[in-house]
C-alpha cells in the first residue's frame, strides 16, 4: 500500500492512500467535528456527501476550504483545521443550517442526543445572524405507528436516504424538490404507511436531529400502569439488555438484565417476563417446523418449499410481504416471540392469572420501531383487542425510568417472574445477527439426530458480515445455512435464491445492523459501531452464562407444551403461534 | 397534490411502450419521463408509480427526479399555457411587469391555473430570443417585445 | 448544375423563426418561382447571424446586403427589386444607430467589424441541415487529417499547443483535460458534450448547434479518438427543441457518410453520438451533476476528486466540454496550432462567444477575439447604450459573474483578467446596464436565480443563498441596515469557501462585486432609504409640485389607497406613510405636477 | 449513400460541393476579389445584361479566376446598356458599356486577367462603389 506524509496542524502524519483528511486528522488525535458524515466502519456504512461543509478545513494552495470527509490527502499535502477562517466558516456555515430549523429544542424528543444541538453547544453559536423574517422550510408531517417524521428539523445529511436505499434497498424515501425546499420524503410527500416502508426505523437510528424520532408510547404505558383495573405486564427483547445500561452513562457491552428486571418493578409493572422465553417458544414451533420440512425434501417431496427463512423480524416480513410476493409461502409460518408471548398471555396467563383479556395490557420493551408497528397488525388482535398492546423501544424505558427518578445505576439485580421469565441461552442470542439460527440448530440437531451436542457454540454462524454461509453436520447430512442482517444483504440473497445461484436449507434474516442489537430503538449509536460491537459481544456472553442453552430445554416451556399447547405445530399451536402473510405490492 | 387523473389500460400500454423503447434502463429515466410528459401533458402520481413499477426504480426516487427538474410537472397546463420568459435580457428589459400584468389579468399565480382550464402562466429561463425581449411565449407561439399593456389584447386572441 | 447567381440566406435560429422567419422563406420562394428566377437565386435556411436584435435577417450574397427586421410580406420587394432588378431595398437595410445611414453590406456595419468568427464560422452562413454545404467549407477534413497523419497523443499535442480553454466558464486547459482522460484506462470512455446552457441570457451554445451542428459532432469525434472513447453523449436542453432537431438530423447524415459508426473512414476508429436531454436545472451546467442527469438522477454533484476524467459516466472515464469549446477544435486542426495560438492574449488563446444583451442598442451573438476591450464590445459592436442613456455596469457571467463598471472598459477581456476584476467569463452571457438599474435590485435578481437553481445538497448554498437573498429584498424594500451590509459580505465570503461546487462556490459573486463597486448604491438604499437608480419600488417617494398642481383632483380619483388630499384648485399632497407607490397617480396626472424620487 | 472512407474521398466530395457554395465564399472577402457588377435594371434586362452576367459567371469560374459577380441597379448609361463595372483589386473601378457576351469575355481575358485596357470603357468621375449613394 502507497503511504502519504501529510501535516495536520503542524503534526506529521502517514497513512494509506485514499484516506481521507477526516480519518487522517483522527488519527494524529485530531478531531474535526462532522454532521451529515456517518461511518460505521463494522457494518460497511458510509454516508459521505459532502453536504453540511461542517468538517471543513483549510488545505494549502487551495483556494477554497475543502471538506475533510471527503477529500483524499496527498503527498506533501498541509492541512490546518481551526484557523479563523475555518472556525468562521464553520460557525457561518452552523448559523445558517440553525436558522432553518426550529428553535424547539426545549420540547424535541431529540433533545439531550441531537448531534445538531450538541455541535451547537461545542461551537458557542448564541444568537442566529439575519434570522428576522427568514424563511423556514416547512414540509407535511407524518406519524405512522413506528415513527414520526417531522422534516421542518431536517437539515439534508441524507442519512436517511442512504439507509433506506443503499443499504436496506427499501427505497421508501428519497431526496424531492430543489434547493431551500429540497427534504428527504417518500413519493410524493405520501405518509410511510402507503410507501414501501418496512419501518425498521434504521433512518431514525442515525438521524442526527429531532426529523425522525420513534413514535412516542410512553405515555399509554403510564396511563395503564396508572389504571387500578389493569393488570399491566411486560416483556423484554433480548437485545435490550445489553445497551439500556448505555442511557445511563455506563459503558456499552454492560449487561442491565438484573437491575433492568428491578427498575421495571418499580416502575409499577404486575409481571416482569422475558421474551427470551418466547423465543424458546419460537425455537419449538420453527425449529419443529424446519425439521418438518427438511424430512420430507430429504425423502424426496418435490412440493416442499425449501430454504426456511425466519420470521421473526417483523421489518423483513414487511420487507418480502413488499418485495418477494412471489415467495410469501417460503418463510416459516412461526410468529415471532413478541407476539407469541402476546398471544400466550393472553390466553395461558391469563386463564393462570384469572384476569380477563381486556383488562390484561401486555408491554413489550423491544430494541426495535417495527414490533410497534407488528402489535397493530390486524392478524394479532381478538376481536379488536391487540395481543401485544404497546410495545416501547429500549430508549423509551430509559425515558420512563429517568422521569420516575429511578437511580437505575444503584439498584440492586432482581430476576423475572415465572412463568414466563425463565429463559435459555438460545432465547437471548436472539437478540443478534446469526442467534435465531443458532438456537434453531442447538434444538433442531438433538431432535432430529437425538444425540446431544457436542459443542453447543456454533462459531461458524457468528459474526458481522453481512452475508454469512455455514454448513452444519447434521449426523451425516449437511445442511446448508445462510445468514443476512440489514435488508439489502437479505435482498442479495433472496435474489440469489430466486436465481437458483444459491442453495440453503434454512435461512436467518434480520433487518438491522448486527441484529436486534443495532435496532432503531436501542440508544443512538451517533456513529460509532464499536458500540454494536460491544453490544454483540454482551450477548454472548450472557448467552455463556445461562445454566440452560438450548430451547427444548427450558422447563417451563416443556410444562407450557404439556399443560396447554399439546405439541409443537399442534391446533392449538398453530392457532395462537403460527401466521400468514400478505401482498403488499408498493414500489 | 393528488389530480384527478385515473390511469387507465390504454395508459399503462402507453407507459410500457415508452419505458421499453429505452430497455426499462433506469439511466434512462429522465427520457423516459420526457416523453410521458409528452405523452399525457404532465406526470401525474399514477404515471410515476407505473413508471417506477415497470423500470424497477422505488417510486420515491421517480418523484425526486421529477420534483428536482423544473421541466417536469405535476399539474395539467392550460389549453394555453403562458410562459414569460425571466433571463437576464427580459428582466432588465422589464419581464416582470408584463408577468404582473398576466397575473392581475387572470387573476392566477405563477405556476397557477385559471379555474376554467384555459390559461396557465409560468416563468421560464432564457429561450434565447433575447433580441426580441421580453419575451412571452403562448403555446408555440411567440411575442416579442411584449409591454404590459399589450397584455390585454394578447389574451383577447385567444377568445374562443 | 444550376450555378446561382445569389443566395437568400435567411436566418432560422430560433431567435428569428420566433419572427416568422419560416414564413419569410416561404414567401421568398414563391416570389423566386413567380418572376421565373429559380436558376438564379437560391434560398438557405442558415443558423444565426447573431444580430438578434434586428431580426429577422435576410442575408444576400455575394453582394453582402444585410437586410434587418424583415417581414413576410416585404419579399415580394426584395426579389422584384433586388433579385430582379439589382436595387437594394434602401429602407431594410441596417441603420446606424449614430449616423442613422442605411449600411449597404455587412461588411461595413459596426457589429461585425471588430468581431473574428471561429466558433461561429457557419453560423448565418451554411444550412445546418445539409451536410455537403459543411463538407464544402472543408467539414470532417480535420478528423480525416487526424486519421491519415497523427495518432491520439500527437492530436492533443497539438490541442493543447494551440492554449485552447474550455469556454464553458472554468476555463481548464483543453488540451490537458484530454490528456488526462487519455491516460485513465477503462474498457469504456465516454465524450460528453454539455449542452445544457443554463445561464439566463446566454445562448451561444444553442445557436452553435442550430447553426452548425456538424462542427460540434466532428469535434466529439476527434476527442473520442484522442482519448479513445468510442461513445458521445451529448447533454442538451429539452427547451432547445430546434438545436435538438438540427442535431438528430446531423448524427443521421454523418451516420449514412460513414463519419460516425463503426471504422470510420477506414481508420478502424469507431464512434457514434447518443442525445441525453437536460430538464430544466442549471446546476447541470456542472460536470458531475451533469453526468448524474446523465444516469437518470437527480442533478445534485459530488465532490471532486475524482474527477470525471478518472470516474465520471457510469463510472467510467469522461471527457466533458461544452459546445463552444468543441466548436474551436476542427479549425484548430485545419489551420494549425500557431494559427490558433496567435489569437488573443498571453494566457486566453482565441475567441470568445459572447451574448449581448441588456440596455444595449445591437443585442446578439457576438465572437470576438480574447484581449479586446469592453469599450470596443460595448460601443463599437454593441453601438452603445440605448436611448442614449448612460453606461452604469456590465454583467458578465451570468448567475456566477460579477459586474465590471467603467473603470473596466478598457482592460483586455480574457479569463485572467476578469477573475481578477472581481467577475468572470462563464459561459459569455454580456448583460449592460444603464444609469436606471439599480445594482443592488440586480444583485437580487441573481440571487433569486441561484435560489431556485441551487440543488441542496450542501448547507451553503442551500440556505445560504436563500439568506443573501432576503437580506438583499430587505435592503430594497428599505429597511436594511449598515450591520447587514457587513454580514452580507462575511455571508458571501463563506458560501464561496465551503460550497461543495461551483454553482455555490460562485454565486455570491454578484452581491460581491456590487458590494465593491457599488458600495454608495448600497449604503444610500441602508442610510436614506433612496434608490438612486429610481428602481425600487419601496423607496420611491411620491409628491406633489404644488406650482404645477391645478387642483384638478383626477389624482385623488385615481389614488387606490386614499393617501391624496386638498382642496379643489388648490394643490394637493400625497401623505408618504399611506402612499403605496404604485403610480396611479404619476400616471394620471396631466400637469407633470407629480415627482417620483 | 456512398460511404466516406478517406481523406480523398473527402476531398473529391468537397470539390464537387464546393461550387455550390463558392458565391457565398466570395462574398466574405470581397474586397481581394475582382468584383464585377453588372447593371440590372429594366433596361438593362432588356438590353440582354441577364445573358452577360451568365457569361461572366461561367467564364470566371471556367478560368478560376477570383471574380465575383453581382447584379446593381440602373447606372444611369442607358444608352449604352448593359453596362458593367469591374473593380479589380488595387485598381480604381471601370465600367464598360454596350458589353454583350462577346466583349464580356474580351473584359475577362484582356483587362481582368492581363490588365490592358480595352474600347468600350466609359468615362466617368465615378468614384468606387463602396462609395456610391
Amino acid at each position: 500500500m502507497e503511504k502519504i506524509n501529510l501535516t495536520i496542524d503542524n503534526i506529521n502524519v502517514e497513512v494509506d492512500k485514499g484516506t481521507t483528511i477526516y480519518k487522517a486528522a483522527k488519527k494524529a488525535g485530531i478531531d474535526i467535528p462532522v454532521l451529515c458524515y456517518l461511518n460505521l466502519e463494522h457494518l460497511n456504512i458510509e454516508n459521505r456527501p459532502g453536504g453540511c461543509r461542517i468538517c471543513v478545513v483549510e488545505v494549502e494552495g487551495r483556494k477554497n476550504l475543502a471538506p475533510s470527509c471527503s477529500t483524499e490527502c496527498t503527498q506533501g499535502m498541509v492541512v490546518k483545521t481551526h484557523t479563523l477562517r475555518v472556525l468562521n466558516a464553520r460557525k457561518t456555515v452552523l448559523e445558517l443550517i440553525l436558522s432553518d430549523h426550529p428553535a424547539a429544542c426545549l420540547t424535541c424528543s431529540s433533545s439531550g442526543q441531537c448531534d445538531l444541538q450538541d455541535l451547537s453547544q461545542k461551537m458557542g453559536i448564541r444568537e442566529i445572524h439575519a434570522v428576522e423574517n427568514a424563511k423556514v422550510s416547512t414540509y407535511r408531517k407524518d406519524a405512522s405507528p413506528a415513527l414520526n417524521r417531522d422534516m421542518d428539523k431536517c437539515i439534508m445529511c441524507r442519512r436517511c436516504e442512504t439507509i433506506c436505499n443503499d443499504v436496506q434497498t427499501v427505497g421508501a424515501l428519497s431526496g424531492i424538490n430543489r434547493g431551500f425546499m429540497s427534504v428527504v420524503a417518500p413519493a410524493f410527500e405520501q405518509d410511510l404507511e402507503d410507501s414501501p416502508c418496512t419501518f425498521c426505523g434504521q433512518c431514525v437510528a442515525v438521524c442526527p436531529t429531532g426529523a425522525l424520532t420513534p413514535f412516542d408510547d410512553t405515555n399509554r404505558v403510564i396511563r395503564a400502569l396508572a389504571d387500578p383495573k389493569k393488570t399491566v405486564i411486560v416483556q423484554t427483547a433480548p437485545a435490550v439488555r445489553a445497551a439500556l445500561g448505555e442511557e445511563f452513562g455506563m459503558e456499552p457491552g454492560t449487561l442491565v438484565t438484573g437491575k433492568m428486571v428491578a427498575a421495571l418493578r418499580t416502575l409499577g409493572f404486575d409481571k416482569v417476563f422475558d421474551t427470551d422465553f418466547a423465543a424458546d417458544l419460537t425455537i419449538m414451533e420453527e425449529g419443529t417446523e424446519l425439521l418438518g420440512r427438511l424430512t420430507k425434501f430429504l425423502a424426496g417431496d418435490k412440493d416442499v418449499k425449501l430454504p426456511i427463512l425466519t420470521s421473526c423480524c417483523p421489518a423483513w416480513v414487511n420487507f418480502f410481504e413488499h418485495n418477494y410476493t412471489d415467495m410469501l409461502d417460503v418463510p416459516s409460518t412461526a410468529r415471532s416471540p413478541q407476539q407469541m408471548f402476546g398471544a400466550i398471555a393472553k390466553t395461558y396467563f391469563a386463564d393462570m392469572m384469572k384476569v380477563k383479556r381486556e383488562d390484561l395490557v401486555v408491554v413489550s420493551v423491544m430494541p426495535c420501531l417495527a414490533k410497534k408497528y407488528e402489535c397493530e397488525r390486524d392478524e394479532f388482535k381478538v376481536d379488536g383487542n391487540p395481543d401485544v398492546d404497546y410495545s416501547i423501544s429500549t430508549r423509551e424505558l430509559a425515558r420512563l425510568i429517568k422521569a420516575a427518578n429511578i437511580n437505575f445505576k444503584a439498584l440492586p439485580d432482581e430476576d423475572y417472574d415465572n412463568p414466563m421469565g425463565e429463559s435459555t441461552g438460545a432465547g437471548v442470542i436472539f437478540g443478534v445477527t446469526g442467534g435465531v439460527i443458532e438456537a434453531a440448530v442447538r434444538t433442531a440437531y438433538e431432535l432430529h439426530t437425538g444425540k446431544k451436542l457436542q459443542k453447543i457454540d456454533f462459531e461458524e454462524l457468528r459474526g458481522l458480515e453481512g452475508i454469512r454461509m455455514a454448513t452444519i453436520d447434521f449426523d451425516g447430512i449437511p445442511i446448508n445455512i445462510g445468514i443476512a442482517h440489514q435488508l439489502g444483504n437479505a435482498r442479495k440473497l433472496l435474489d440469489g435464491i430466486r436465481s437458483g445461484m444459491y442453495n440453503f436449507h434454512a435461512i436467518e434474516i434480520m433487518a438491522c445492523p448486527g441484529g436486534c442489537i443495532g435496532g432503531a430503538g436501542q440508544p443512538l449509536h451517533h456513529g460509532d459501531s464499536n458500540i454494536i460491537r460491544a453490544r454483540f459481544d454482551a450477548i454472548y456472553r450472557e448467552d455463556a452464562g445461562k445454566p440452560i442453552r438450548k430451547s427444548h430445554e427450558n422447563p417451563y416451556i416443556v410444562k407450557l407444551y404439556e399443560e396447554f399447547l399439546g405439541h409443537p405445530m399442534s391446533e392449538k399451536a398453530h392457532h395462537l403461534l403460527h401466521t400468514h402473510y400478505f401482498e403488499k405490492h408498493k414500489i | 397534490m393528488s389530480t384527478t387523473f385515473k390511469i387507465q389500460e390504454s395508459h399503462i400500454k402507453t407507459i410500457h411502450d415508452i419505458c421499453d423503447s429505452f430497455n426499462n434502463d433506469p439511466g434512462e429515466l429522465i427520457n423516459v419521463l420526457h416523453k410521458c410528459q409528452g405523452e399525457f401533458g404532465y406526470l401525474p402520481e399514477d404515471v410515476q408509480r407505473e413508471i417506477a413499477s415497470k423500470m424497477k426504480i422505488s417510486v420515491a426516487k421517480v418523484y425526486g427526479v421529477v420534483s428536482f427538474y423544473s421541466f417536469f410537472t405535476m399539474t395539467p397546463k392550460g389549453r394555453h399555457a403562458i410562459s414569460v420568459c425571466m433571463g437576464t435580457a427580459c428582466y432588465v428589459r422589464g419581464a416582470e411587469k408584463v408577468v404582473d400584468e398576466f397575473k392581475s389579468q387572470l387573476s392566477i399565480k405563477v405556476g397557477g391555473v385559471t379555474e376554467d382550464g384555459k390559461f396557465s402562466l409560468d416563468c421560464l429561463r432564457c429561450v434565447g430570443a433575447c433580441g426580441l425581449a421580453p419575451v412571452v411565449l403562448i403555446g408555440e407561439k411567440v411575442y416579442g417585445r411584449v409591454e404590459p399593456h399589450q397584455v390585454k389584447d394578447i389574451l383577447a386572441e385567444y377568445n374562443d | 448544375m444550376a450555378q446561382y447567381k445569389m443566395h437568400l440566406l435567411v436566418c432560422g435560429g430560433t431567435g428569428c423563426r420566433a419572427s416568422q422567419s419560416e414564413e419569410i422563406i416561404k414567401n421568398l420562394n414563391t416570389e423566386i418561382k413567380n418572376l421565373g428566377l429559380e436558376n438564379d437565386a437560391q434560398v438557405v435556411t442558415t443558423g444565426c447571424f447573431g444580430f438578434c436584435e434586428k431580426g429577422p435577417i435576410v442575408k444576400i450574397v455575394p453582394d453582402n446586403t444585410f437586410y434587418t427586421q424583415v417581414k413576410p410580406e416585404d419579399c415580394e420587394e426584395i426579389v422584384r427589386e433586388h433579385i430582379l432588378k439589382g436595387r437594394k431595398v434602401t429602407r431594410l437595410l441596417y441603420e446606424d444607430p449614430e449616423t442613422h445611414k442605411h449600411v449597404e453590406d455587412s461588411k461595413h456595419m459596426g457589429f461585425y467589424q471588430k468581431q473574428l468568427r471561429i466558433a461561429l464560422r457557419n453560423c448565418g452562413f451554411i444550412d445546418p441541415e445539409n451536410i455537403d454545404e459543411y463538407i464544402a467549407r472543408d467539414g470532417y477534413a480535420a478528423i480525416a487529417k487526424i486519421f491519415e497523419s497523427m495518432t491520439p497523443q500527437q492530436a492533443i499535442d497539438e490541442i493543447k499547443k494551440s492554449g485552447l480553454r474550455g469556454r464553458g466558464g472554468g476555463g481548464f486547459p483543453t488540451g490537458l483535460k484530454w490528456e488526462i482522460a487519455s491516460k485513465n484506462s477503462a474498457d469504456q470512455k465516454y465524450v460528453v458534450c454539455n449542452a445544457d446552457e443554463g445561464d439566463p441570457g446566454a445562448f451561444m451554445d444553442r445557436s452553435i448547434l442550430e447553426g452548425d451542428p456538424h462542427s460540434v459532432i466532428e469535434a466529439m469525434a476527434i476527442c473520442g479518438y484522442c482519448i479513445g472513447a468510442t461513445k458521445g453523449l451529448v447533454y442538451i436542453r429539452a427547451e432547445y427543441p430546434l438545436a435538438i432537431k438540427r442535431l438528430q438530423t446531423a448524427i443521421k447524415q454523418a451516420r449514412e457518410y460513414g463519419l460516425l459508426g463503426n471504422d470510420i473512414m477506414d481508420s478502424g476508429f469507431d464512434f457514434d453520438i447518443e442525445l441525453k436531454y437536460g430538464a430544466g436545472a442549471f446546476v447541470c451546467g456542472e460536470e458531475t451533476s451533469l453526468i448524474h442527469s446523465m444516469e437518470g438522477l437527480r442533478g445534485e454533484p459530488t465532490v471532486k476528486p475524482p474527477f470525471p476524467a478518472e470516474k465520471g459516466y457510469k463510472g467510467k472515464p469522461t471527457n466533458v466540454n461544452n459546445v463552444e469549446t468543441f466548436a474551436n477544435v476542427p479549425v484548430i486542426y485545419l489551420k494549425g496550432a500557431d494559427w490558433y495560438n496567435k489569437i488573443g492574449t498571453e494566457k486566453s488563446k482565441g475567441t470568445k462567444v459572447f451574448a449581448l444583451a441588456g440596455k444595449i442598442n445591437n443585442v446578439g451573438l457576438i465572437e470576438v477575439p480574447m484581449g479586446i476591450t469592453l469599450r470596443e464590445v460595448i460601443f463599437e459592436i454593441g453601438g452603445g447604450i440605448k436611448n442614449g442613456k448612460k453606461f452604469k455596469a456590465v454583467q458578465t457571467g451570468g448567475p456566477s459573474g460579477g459586474c465590471l463598471t467603467e473603470k473596466h472598459l478598457d482592460t483586455p477581456i480574457d479569463f485572467d483578467n476578469l477573475i481578477a476584476s472581481g467577475s468572470m467569463m462563464g459561459s459569455g452571457g454580456m448583460i449592460v446596464m444603464d444609469e436606471d438599474d439599480c445594482m443592488v435590485s440586480m444583485a437580487k435578481f441573481y440571487l433569486e436565480f441561484t435560489v431556485e437553481e441551487s440543488c441542496g445538497k450542501c448547507a451553503p448554498c442551500r440556505i445560504g443563498n436563500k439568506r443573501l437573498h432576503e437580506i438583499l429584498e430587505k435592503i430594497c424594500a428599505g429597511k436594511g441596515t449598515e450591520d447587514d451590509l457587513e454580514y452580507l459580505e462575511n455571508l458571501s465570503k463563506v458560501i464561496k469557501d465551503t460550497s461543495l461546487c461551483g454553482l455555490g462556490q460562485t454565486s455570491p459573486n454578484p452581491v460581491l462585486s456590487t458590494l465593491e463597486n457599488f458600495y454608495d448604491e448600497y449604503l444610500s438604499h441602508v442610510k436614506e432609504r433612496r434608490c438612486i437608480a429610481g428602481s425600487c419600488k419601496a423607496l420611491k417617494l411620491y409628491t406633489i409640485i404644488s406650482d404645477k398642481c391645478t387642483g384638478c383632483t383626477a389624482c385623488t380619483r385615481a389614488c387606490p389607497v386614499g393617501a391624496i388630499t386638498g382642496e379643489k384648485r388648490q394643490p394637493h399632497v400625497i401623505d408618504a406613510d399611506k402612499c403605496i407607490r404604485c403610480g396611479a397617480c404619476y400616471d394620471k396626472c396631466k400637469f407633470t405636477a407629480i415627482h417620483v424620487q | 449513400m456512398n460511404k466516406i472512407k478517406s481523406l480523398d474521398d473527402l476531398r473529391k466530395m468537397k470539390q464537387s460541393l464546393e461550387h455550390g457554395m463558392n458565391i457565398r465564399e466570395k462574398s466574405n472577402s470581397p474586397e481581394s476579389l475582382v468584383q464585377i457588377r453588372v447593371a440590372m435594371a429594366t433596361c438593362g434586362i432588356a438590353a440582354g445584361a441577364r445573358t452577360v452576367m451568365n457569361t461572366l459567371i461561367e467564364k470566371i469560374e471556367k478560368e478560376k479566376i477570383p471574380a465575383v459577380v453581382t447584379q446593381g441597379g440602373c447606372m444611369g448609361y442607358c444608352y449604352a446598356e448593359p453596362t458593367i463595372e469591374v473593380k479589380v483589386p488595387g485598381k480604381d473601378p471601370v465600367v464598360f458599356g454596350n458589353v454583350d457576351s462577346k466583349v464580356a469575355i474580351e473584359i475577362v481575358d484582356k483587362y481582368i486577367v492581363n490588365g490592358e485596357l480595352i474600347d468600350g470603357v466609359i468615362p466617368t468621375n465615378y468614384q468606387t462603389i463602396n462609395e456610391q449613394k
